[in-house]
């Protein structure tokens, strides 16, 4: 898979920026943090396909997920917007200007609970841009409730249930229009580095569903598929502000592939990978591929469906070229004849 | 069947023998749905070509068919286009509601019926003309089924024998309103025009003091509804980013811009458009699109109501903290929450101008015509990017939705104000910009636009705490800053808004105040306070708020002011109070109107004599 | 390790001879998410158990781990629980603020900091204790795993030995602290506790003048923070349905509820629960839920905060215009936007009163202590079903979220008030009736609960026009009558709300007027302009809105009041502003702080003293 | 099918009610409104079911759809709420009382526009109650925008042209949750009766997507599946306001097979009712049933899903049988003791 080559190692892209040119500010996500994971990931693609920074621009809503834009590309122009409203504030922009490569992050929070009209819809307009959810089934910016994404049977620190089935965005996503729907695991260097690629490449709506674990809210005691390894070691522990800090995960799994990854809270996820003779064209076996793995307990990762030649909503809009934020005034004021036309009209 | 029997006891004689030319009021009782608009508007134009100031006002129900619906044309030689509370000449199509609509009739009104209502038992004090529509309907338009729509055009031409209206004007109109591809349809309605002429010329005779003589009032006007002004407005604004959510009564602002953006903002050499509109799934997508693209550069807009602008709070907060340029139309109906859908307030004024929570401010405009709505919606794009901020546009149904003369609008004089933009050469000269730092003391500061080439142009646009270079900061001292050139920011604005309309008079002890649609009311008032009362009044309209200096001034040149508001809450009056000294707020006096009917200059006389005291 | 080591040079020697005794504060720098909380907890709780009065102030980041956080403990043998701008005592453990946090001390402060720091260098007039943390925490600990959260128990130590507090209270408030469960947990952060005191007692002199000593002002008293007293509020309120999206900083109010309604509102006998808790998909969702419950007869309510407030604002102007009762804690954080989540302020006073579209006005209550919490949720659901209507309690983050000393809460004293609710025998009687009449002269109309087993129960809801049956209306004259009542509902308001506190001062020629938590800075400001300028003032706290009558009276017996704010832009002067006679306006002045940290006296006294040109 | 049994013709039903109980105010929408037809069901099937008016509350946002509530049960409570947020307010009257029977009329606009997120959460918690979705594709009050449950390619009157695809509010709702989902017809008076009956019956929430003609505004001019019958007369017909009035289409289809239906408009419907043998348990297979008929352009109507067993929201909440909102003071506000427990914890 050309997407996934990895150059060797130097000191300039193709267009002749360093990796420094596409860093952020030094993040102030809890270390260990899956986001954190996403983020460099991000710079890594963008220094590799070597494009200019000030071509994309970083969307967000709010979340921790949400702060992370701050943390990558530091050249380009980031919007940290509003909780759940990242869609519309991104398609907007788009809108501008469509040459500009749009670049979304947030939370299963942002999308899925309080956003995820917004998400429909966007996904409904097929905008062209790259839509990252930094999925851990929590809202770790305000301290670990659950979001609409959260595992059925999962539990809180404070011992409460989530007794509801999870929206599964992917799911969402494929069957109401996006054209690029994919699903990864913050750990997963080398799938999440391709995925961001072939979503940099697509020309419509891109989205990847990342599973990125909050090593500080979610500590899945009693949910179906984890146990807590504090458990023991609970009692000393008792800290109500204590945040421990850990190591990135990192895992690699070969195609049609399962493999278990331990969490730090000692939660496991069953990540299994497509295989490579999957299609993912067909939306019907897409859904049913997901929903399969569901009942399993799986999270089934790679490229689930992709269709790259449904217009775009540019298209759709049958836009110029030129970006309509710096049109001149020539294209967009009508000239003197015709207010004289209309007024006539109205006489 | 004879007059006699039409008007059995007469009105009084006097009344008859006094002609009223050119100034009085009719009002068409129909059920929406049932196709009256065509006949209304020809028969509002008819009177228009004939050179006499004249103002049409739809009272329409919300739903979609089978209401109660009211049509209002007013004639004024005098030019008075506000609404006339008085109904002279009633034509009573409505079953349901003829025999209110009679009944609230001054003594020595007219009224054009259908037959069988009977309403002519009811008063004796009136000139009653009944028609047979349905026998007349029958031969003009052979075809049953179009005869309900055809029927209506009827009661124009009993109307133009009465009030002596050329039919002439009435086919002239009726060719303008089908537009030459519907010459077949045109033809059908002249024909029932010339029926109802006809029956009326050889049945009735003439006893109600109406009618109507040529003028020479309205050469080169133009009829048009202040949406369709505010679409031209923004289309001449160079507005290139259009996105709303269906909501009565915005919603024709919106279809009419699209119709031609559709015409005039095509490329025609690509057929590719320098514009694009979209519907959104709310208000909240619509906001935070405009929101998006205002960022990105694009001269965005969005339009809506009351329960619109309640859903758009939050995005518009983060519009005044992230300071980001984007247009609002705000087509006022009476709330609160759904309220009256089709009627008409200025229930918005504090909701606007405080929208969000935390400390905020914006920026409005008040048009009073459609002129206005044409001008100012350029001003509201040109404020919106020199102060990057959102920007109200407070119109009205009565002005957005009803049909207004005017004068035709002048082609913009001044080119689009894009304000502080660095473009990549400006950075490659500065080597670099503090994107909220006050350079230039006016508290505005330089932005860039995403996409420009520049390695320095990027910034991080947030609505959370941030310092000057636009990084996160939670410091006590930073929030402080850019709060206060926030606030400064807003000041500057006081005098880049257009100044106020003030009307002297040095005789005058009192002073009225008002906004938009409440011109027009307290233009004709201060006739009737002169002429009924011989009080003096001296006049001042803000165009826009924040509120220019000369308000002071205007204030302390008398002893008393009227600040009108179209609200309960006295929500103008409101907003002086926020911020005048209270030796001026000492000098207002709140006069409100807040029945969902465009305000009428009656009720402001009214009330003006009541708190005088006289 | 030698104490001169520690302070080379010596501050001033008079300082350390005169003893400050409880009478300072102590400020703890960390990083958040490094497990200092339990530390300062039991500092603060050390103190307290020793009598004197104490109030801690938590000021933290807005994000969860990794960034500088500070804790506030004030000893006050005063009683002043307000925050106190000057550190007395730095215990200095984070190395990225701390050569801010000790360049911003006044001379003759004390600091504790990690000796690698090496702050001492920084200034020659503070007394310095460097402690060699990593080092003592080793022995104490033995797993290294857990060294880093008991190595904050041993500032604790250090601290109390060099302010004398008892190191057995420091033993009682850990015990507190971990409970009985969690024995193992109290004992090894006992051990580091006492490693501290140990160092300290073997290696200081003590040099600064600062330290506590006995006292019984505490005795009998709770410390709570403002939610959880808030929540007891809600419980004992008789709460039953609760709807909420996590919000900072009011996330802790429903979470302490839901776990007060786990133990104390489940059946014993069938284990089933009196009340429904929901974690709404958004606050457009948690308000909709709440004005449904309220509806159909829940005694319901939300929390929230600013972005929650502005997405809540379409259905509030429902809620206020269909009449519908709902209780909405707005815990106030600093905006606009999302502004800074973790800081306090008042600056959703105006949003909140007018918060929708079109005339609407909502009732707040302004608690200032947990106390007032408790009470005021109780008054808010009264209120709220009295008036049918939603209500507002007006909280902050600086209440919310630190703890407070307290009183012991008072059990309710009066029963539950439903207000005016129709049973099916009601209707019997009374063979029907008419939702939106007026018939007690009060704006107030009689209600249904859905499934009242009557044919005459039913009415229909709307936020459309109604008239007093709550038929759908479009009049005028209906649409007016009902906003004359919601406005005399209004009106009646003022005399049901808690009427405000009052302390008057005959030879007071200045007011001072707040609200909330502003209390604590003002009646502290008051002692020192008494105290340091021979000022006298008197006081009045309004506890809610719409203002009681006493408020004129209140400004009519002074010169000049003091309106303060914690917000930019006057809001609680603007509330004053919209309603108040002109010559009462003139004697207001507005006192500001926006910094986003809790009002402190200094701040109060200086902008008196400012504007009395003293 | 026992729910379907229609009762002989009687002056009261089985509680002694007449069908006069069961009525609401005269309707003020257009004459043929698919709406119309359906509230003249609900009165139906309330007065044949025999259920106290007072046990129902009906609920709905705003639209004509919406309107309609006020045509029905009169002696039913009614909330006529605010632009696609019904769900909301009927789930919190339901928890106030889940002993009422919750009756939720509104439009596709109202609830895939505007209202998706809170549809879409509504049918993850599984509030019981009835959702009815009056779907003409259109927004009929605001005079005829599209809706996003618009057929991809239907035209406007004004020319517009719909571009972007259906969401499809079964398929949402049988993916997410809702444990009764079926789709009819709005004049197809046997099988609506049915279903409806069917769904008071059910436990948890049920909904129903009826497809209900706007005949105003539903001019599908341009449309694949349509043709304006007006096209030959539209000339004299230019008439802006003008609203023809329409009789009630009334329809008959034998389970299995298909039938098409013209419309006012002219337009066609192609309405497929599901087969005897159809199995309504298996969430997969409806949804592929769905997609096949979408693809093949038509309207599958029948109940598509049902799970009659799933916990319903009020019962994951494990509230108590009385309802809260009548509890008394005794139940609700806890004894001084508690206080006193509470106040010695944090002293
Ligand atoms: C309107 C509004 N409501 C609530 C909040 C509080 N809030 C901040 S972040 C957040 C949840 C974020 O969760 P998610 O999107 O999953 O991001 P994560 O922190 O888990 O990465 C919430 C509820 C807010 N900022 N705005
Ligand atoms: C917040 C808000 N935005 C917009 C509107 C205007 N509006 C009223 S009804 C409606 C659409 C209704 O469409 P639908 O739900 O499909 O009902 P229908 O009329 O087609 O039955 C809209 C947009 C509103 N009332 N409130
Ligand atoms: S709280 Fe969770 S989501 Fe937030 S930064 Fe920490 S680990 Fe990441
Ligand atoms: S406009 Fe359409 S949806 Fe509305 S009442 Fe008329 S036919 Fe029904
Ligand atoms: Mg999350
Ligand atoms: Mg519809």
């Amino acid at each position: 898979m050309s997407t996934t080559v990895t150059p060797p190692p130097k000191k300039v892209n193709r267009i002749g920026l360093e990796i420094l040119n596409y860093k952020g500010l030094k993040t102030t996500l809890c270390a260990g943090c899956g986001h954190n994971a996403i983020s460099e990931r991000i710079v890594e693609c963008f220094y590799e396909l070597g494009i200019e920074p000030y071509h994309v621009a970083k969307f967000s809503g709010i979340g921790c997920s949400s702060k992370s834009p701050a943390y990558f590309l530091g050249q380009s122009h980031g919007f940290n917007a509003v909780h759940g409203r990242m869609p519309a504030v991104a398609s907007g922009a788009i809108l501008a200007n469509h040459h500009i490569l749009g670049l979304g992050v947030t939370g299963d929070g942002d999308t899925a609970s309080i956003g995820i009209g917004q998400f429909m819809h966007q996904v409904r307009r097929n905008v062209p841009m790259i839509y990252v959810i930094e999925d851990n089934g929590v809202y770790g910016l305000t301290k670990g409730q659950f979001s609409a994404t959260a595992d059925l049977g999962s539990k809180l620190k404070t011992g409460v249930l989530n007794d509801l089935p999870p929206f599964d965005c992917c799911a969402l996503a494929l069957k109401w229009g996006a054209t690029f729907v994919a699903r990864s695991f913050s750990g997963d260097k080398k799938q999440l580095q391709a995925l961001l690629k072939a979503a940099i490449v697509h020309k419509g709506l891109s989205v990847i569903d990342v599973v990125s674990p909050c090593v500080t809210f979610n500590d899945h005691e009693g949910s179906t598929k984890s146990y807590s390894y504090m458990k023991d070691h609970e009692e000393p522990l008792h800290e109500v502000d204590f945040v421990p800090s850990y190591e990135d995960i990192t895992v690699e799994i070969p195609e049609g592939e399962v493999r278990e990854v331990v969490l730090h809270d000692g939660s496991r996820l069953r990540i299994r990978k497509l295989d490579r003779d999957y299609d993912p064209t067909q939306k019907i076996s897409a859904l049913a591929a997901l929903e399969e793995a569901e009942a399993k307990g799986e999270v089934l990762t790679g490229v689930l469906y992709v269709a790259p030649e449904k217009p775009t909503f540019i298209e759709l809009l049958n836009l110029m070229d030129e970006p309509l934020a710096t049109l001149p005034e020539s294209k967009v004021r009508p000239s003197k004849e015709v207010l004289d036309l209309v007024m006539e009209e109205l006489r | 069947m004879s007059t006699v029997e039409v008007s059995p006891a007469e009105p009084r004689s006097d009344e008859a023998s006094r002609p009223v030319i050119n100034d009085f009021s009719i009002q068409v009782a129909t059920v929406n749905g049932s196709g009256s608009q065509t006949a209304n508007t020809v028969l509002m134009r008819s009177i228009f070509q004939m050179g006499i100031p004249v103002s049409g006002k739809n009272m329409f129900p919300s739903n979609i068919a089978g209401l109660p619906t009211w049509f209002t044309i007013r004639a004024s030689k005098h030019g008075y286009i506000g609404r006339k509370k008085e109904v002279d000449f009633l034509v009573a199509m409505n079953p349901e509601t003829a025999r209110e609509d009679v009944m609230s009739l001054d003594s020595g009104a007219a009224v054009v019926y259908d037959e069988p209502l009977k309403l002519n038992a009811l008063r004796s004090d009136l000139h009653f003309y009944p028609v047979p529509f349905d026998k007349l309907v029958a031969p003009v338009c052979p075809e049953a089924k179009l005869r309900k729509l055809v029927r209506n055009m009827i009661y124009d031409g009993v109307v133009a024998n009465l009030l002596s209206i050329d039919m002439q004007e009435i086919r002239k109109a009726l060719v303008k309103q089908f537009g030459k591809k519907k010459a077949k349809a045109a033809e059908l309605n002249w024909g029932a025009a010339q029926a109802g002429y006809d029956y009326a010329a050889k049945t009735f005779t003439k006893r109600d003091p109406f009618r109507v003589e040529r003028m020479n009032e309205t050469a080169g006007k133009i009829i048009i509804d202040g949406n369709s002004a505010s679409a031209l407005g923004c289309l001449f604004a160079g507005v290139t980013v259009v996105t709303w959510y269906p909501i009565t009564p915005s919603s024709s602002l919106v279809e009419t811009l699209i119709a031609y953006m559709k015409r005039f903002r095509i490329d025609p050499e690509t057929g590719k458009a320098s514009f694009a509109v979209v519907q959104a799934e709310d208000e909240l997508a619509s906001i935070g699109m405009a929101i998006g693209a205002g960022w990105a550069g694009a001269r965005s807009m969005t339009a809506t109501a009351g329960p619109g602008i309640s859903l758009m709070a939050e995005f518009i907060g983060l519009g005044y903290y992230a300071e980001i340029p984007a247009v609002i139309f705000d087509v006022e109906r009476v709330g609160p929450s759904t309220g009256l859908p089709t009627r008409t307030a200025q229930g918005d004024l504090l909701s606007c101008a405080l929208l969000s929570h935390g400390d905020t401010k914006h920026p409005m405009f008040f048009p009073c015509s459609p002129e206005e709505c044409f001008t100012m919606a350029q001003d509201a794009f040109n404020l919106a990017e020199r102060f990057q901020t959102p920007v109200f546009v407070m119109t009205d149904l009565d002005l957005g939705m009803n049909n207004w003369m005017s004068d035709p609008f002048p082609y913009p004089t001044t080119p689009i104000d894009r304000g502080k933009v660095l473009s990549a050469e400006d950075l490659e000269k500065l080597g670099g910009f503090a994107r909220y730092r006050d350079v230039d003391g006016d508290g505005v500061g330089y932005r860039t636009i995403p996409g420009t080439r520049h390695p320095a142009a990027a910034y991080f646009t947030r609505g959370s705490g941030h310092n000057d270079r636009a990084g996160y900061s939670e410091r006590e001292d930073d929030y402080m800053n850019n709060m206060d050139r926030l606030a400064l920011k807003f000041e500057t604005m006081r005098t880049h808004v257009p100044p106020p309309v003030a009307e002297y008079n040095d005789r005058a002890r009192i002073g009225l105040i008002a906004v938009g649609t409440s011109h027009h009311a307290v233009e004709e008032s201060r006739d009737q306070l002169r002429n009924e009362y011989e009080i003096e009044t001296s006049y001042l309209r803000p165009k826009a708020y924040p509120f220019n200096a000369e308000l002071v001034e205007f204030i302390r040149r008398h002893d008393r002011v009227y600040v009108v508001d179209q609200n309960r809450d006295a929500q103008l009056l409101g907003l002086m109070r926020l911020e005048l000294e209270p030796e001026d707020i000492a000098r207002l006096r709140s006069l409100r109107y807040y029945g969902g009917l465009p305000l009428d200059a009656r009720t402001v006389t009214d009330e003006v004599i009541r708190q005088e005291g006289k």
